[in-house]
Parts: structure tokens; C-alpha cells; sequence
């Protein structure tokens, strides 16, 4: 599964997109594997998860062929 | 509705004014944002905007539709920044027209306030001694 | 606070805009009203503004020292026309910077209903069968 | 005493400005006497006068020297 990355989630990461290994079959154990893999994701003030360019719930299932994105907080305007 | 919704490295407050005036609507309310030469008391020397573009204008769609169905708005335009931002440069514009003055001020409103909580950009502000993400952390 | 306030035949909505925009402060809204070409589903060809001139200001600025009162405005620009005025023209142009948009949204809310209410301008509208002085009849 | 006339009541009254012979010494007994001299001022919405540019209440005293204008229905903006 490959993630894009913006914002501060690039420096935590250091890299734009991130390839996931680990079977993770919805939002919520993107999120959990997230925060357990880069500790930094637990001091921010919130992570959402896109799915095809919409905010998905942590029940929704993710497929190889989603575009997934991780939204850290916003900031625009 | 007609509506003009754009992200590009610079933007004219005035072509969004433009956008939405006409000979039916009496009255426009415009919302601009710049880049403030300071944060908290330290020096702001430039913001660095990224966005999630193709959601951005989805989400910012998704805004302009609200603003039709809740304020019957008749046009708007929506136009946000991406990149490099000195002080003083215009960030975000949106201009609003509706047949009565009272719905463009709350439409207006709403959507200057929906895009700061829902449309995928991000600003990188540097002071002197270093960068922050701005509301990355609690 | 600084201010702009006057009144003359042609004005340009921009001005105000850029009276107001400053490197302290992030948000600017603006109010623009231009001449519809309708009223009642019937043709405008054309308004004609007058005004209590000397007067108007005084009220005008009254308007502005409860914008600072009430939303600490930092900088507000009030135009408005007087004389003969096509569909599409622009005729009040009234932009805010304050600290919080929130603020500046309800300031100059305030101030064009105001306006509206305090004053002393007028305007008579011209239709192809004849012309009439707005709001002066119940 | 002189007065300004601006908007409809210039249309009233077929004059810019108007002088007035009779003895008014309040707001209130001026607005009295446009009523009963142009009855048509009873038709407005409303009418206000300014005296010293400045709107005035029905008891505010008259002076030959104040700056006084009559102000029919706003219609600004």
C-alpha cells in the first residue's frame, strides 16, 4: 500500500510517499500502524486519512487500488 | 451558480471580485487574507503553502455547493494560494454574491471558516531561528 | 485607527481594499455595492446619488468610532458615489481590517446596514417610464 | 429661517432651499408646518430634520444662525 505525505507528515517521515508492507485493512489500523511506526504522529493535534480524495472514518476499508493520503492538521486560509 | 475555484502561486483579490460582480447582484462581500509580518510576537519572514490539490478543489466544491444550498449565493469565487508567500502577499481571497446583503456576509463567512478546518493545504512558517508547521501540535 | 472616508463621483472598490490591507493585519472584508439593472422585474437604466455632503461624512465617521469601539477595527475605508450611476457601477465600497475575521466580518456588516440607515444620501431610480426617489414612500 | 432641501423634498417643494417666514421655534413645530404647507410630506416614510448637521429631536430650539436641512426617507448604498 503506498501513502502520500504532506505537510509536517513528510518531515516525520522524511520521504513524500510511504510503501506500507503490513496488511492493514481499514483507516483505523492505518492510523494505529501510523502512530506506532513514527512516534511523532501521537503529538500531533490529529491525523485523518483520505481515501480518493475524501475524508474517509476509520471503518473504511482500504484496497491496493485507493488513493490514500495522510492529512495531518490543516492550516490554510 | 457560476463559480471560479482555483489554487496557482499567486492570486488577484481583484479578479474574484470581478468574477462574481454583475448587473443582477447588488452587493458582494469579499474575504482576503494576507501574510502577517508577525506571529505571537516574532518576526514572520515567509510562509510556505503545500496543498493535497485535487482534493483541495474538491473539498473547496464541496464548500461552494453549501454556500448555494444553504445562502442561495448566485456566484463565487474561491482562490487560495500555493508556494512561497512574503508578508503582505494575498493567501486566500473569496468573494461572494447574493440577492441579499445579510446571506453573502454568512455565506462568506462560512466559507472562509470551512476552508481553514476542511480543504487540504498546509503553511510552513519561518521566523529567524527556525520553521513550524502552524496547528500541527495541541 | 486609520481611516478612509469619502465621497466623489467615481471610486474604485480596490482602493479601499488596498487603505486597509497591511502587513499586521491577516484579514481584510469588504463590502462592494454596485447598481442592479433590475428592481421589481423592471428595467434600471440608471441611479442618481445625492447627498448631504458635509453631513455624510460626519455620519460616515460616527459609523467608523463604533467600528473601533465595538471590533478594535484597526483600519476601515468607506466610500461612497454621489451622481449618475450606470448598472454594473460601482456606488459603496467599505472595507475592514481588524485582528479576527470574525470581528471584521460583523464590523462591516454594521457598517453598511448603518450607512444605510444614517446617511443622508439618496438616490432616484430611472425607468424607462419615469423615475423615483427609493424607500421615500411607504 | 432657511432650510436644505435634499432627494424628494426638493421635487416637493420645486426648490433647492427654502425660507420660511413664520415663527417655528422648535423641530417639532417645523416639521408641523412643512406638513400643513406641502402635504405631500405626509405621504413620506418618514422625515427628519438636521440641524448643525446633525439629526435633532422634536424639541431641539431653532436659531437663526443653525444650518438646518430637511432629510426625507435614506437611501443610501
Amino acid at each position: 500500500m503506498r501513502v502520500l505525505l504532506f505537510g509536517i507528515m513528510k518531515d516525520i517521515v522524511a520521504a513524500k510517499t510511504l510503501t506500507i508492507e503490513a496488511e492493514l485493512p481499514t483507516v483505523g489500523d492505518l492510523k494505529h500502524w501510523l502512530k506506532q511506526e513514527y512516534p511523532a504522529v501521537q503529538d500531533l493535534k490529529a491525523v485523518m486519512i483520505a481515501v480518493n480524495k475524501a475524508y474517509a472514518s476509520d471503518e473504511t476499508m482500504l484496497s491496493s487500488e485507493d488513493e490514500i493520503a495522510i492529512i495531518p492538521p490543516l492550516s490554510g486560509g | 451558480m457560476e463559480q471560479l475555484i482555483r489554487i496557482s502561486d499567486n492570486i488577484d483579490a481583484a479578479e474574484a471580485v470581478a468574477f462574481v460582480q454583475s448587473e443582477e447582484s447588488g452587493g458582494v462581500v469579499t474575504f482576503i487574507g494576507s501574510v502577517r509580518n508577525q506571529t505571537k510576537q516574532k518576526k514572520v519572514l515567509k510562509l510556505v503553502f503545500e496543498c493535497y490539490e485535487p482534493m483541495a478543489i474538491l473539498e473547496m466544491e464541496k464548500i461552494a455547493a453549501q454556500m448555494y444550498e444553504k445562502w442561495q449565493v448566485k456566484r463565487v469565487a474561491m482562490l487560495h494560494v500555493t508556494g512561497e508567500k512574503l508578508p503582505g502577499e494575498v493567501v486566500v481571497a473569496i468573494a461572494v454574491a447574493a440577492p441579499h446583503r445579510g446571506a453573502a456576509f454568512e455565506a462568506c463567512q462560512y466559507a472562509i471558516d470551512t476552508l481553514k478546518e476542511t480543504v487540504p493545504i498546509w503553511k510552513q512558517e519561518f521566523f529567524e531561528d527556525g520553521a513550524v508547521w502552524v496547528a500541527a501540535h495541541p
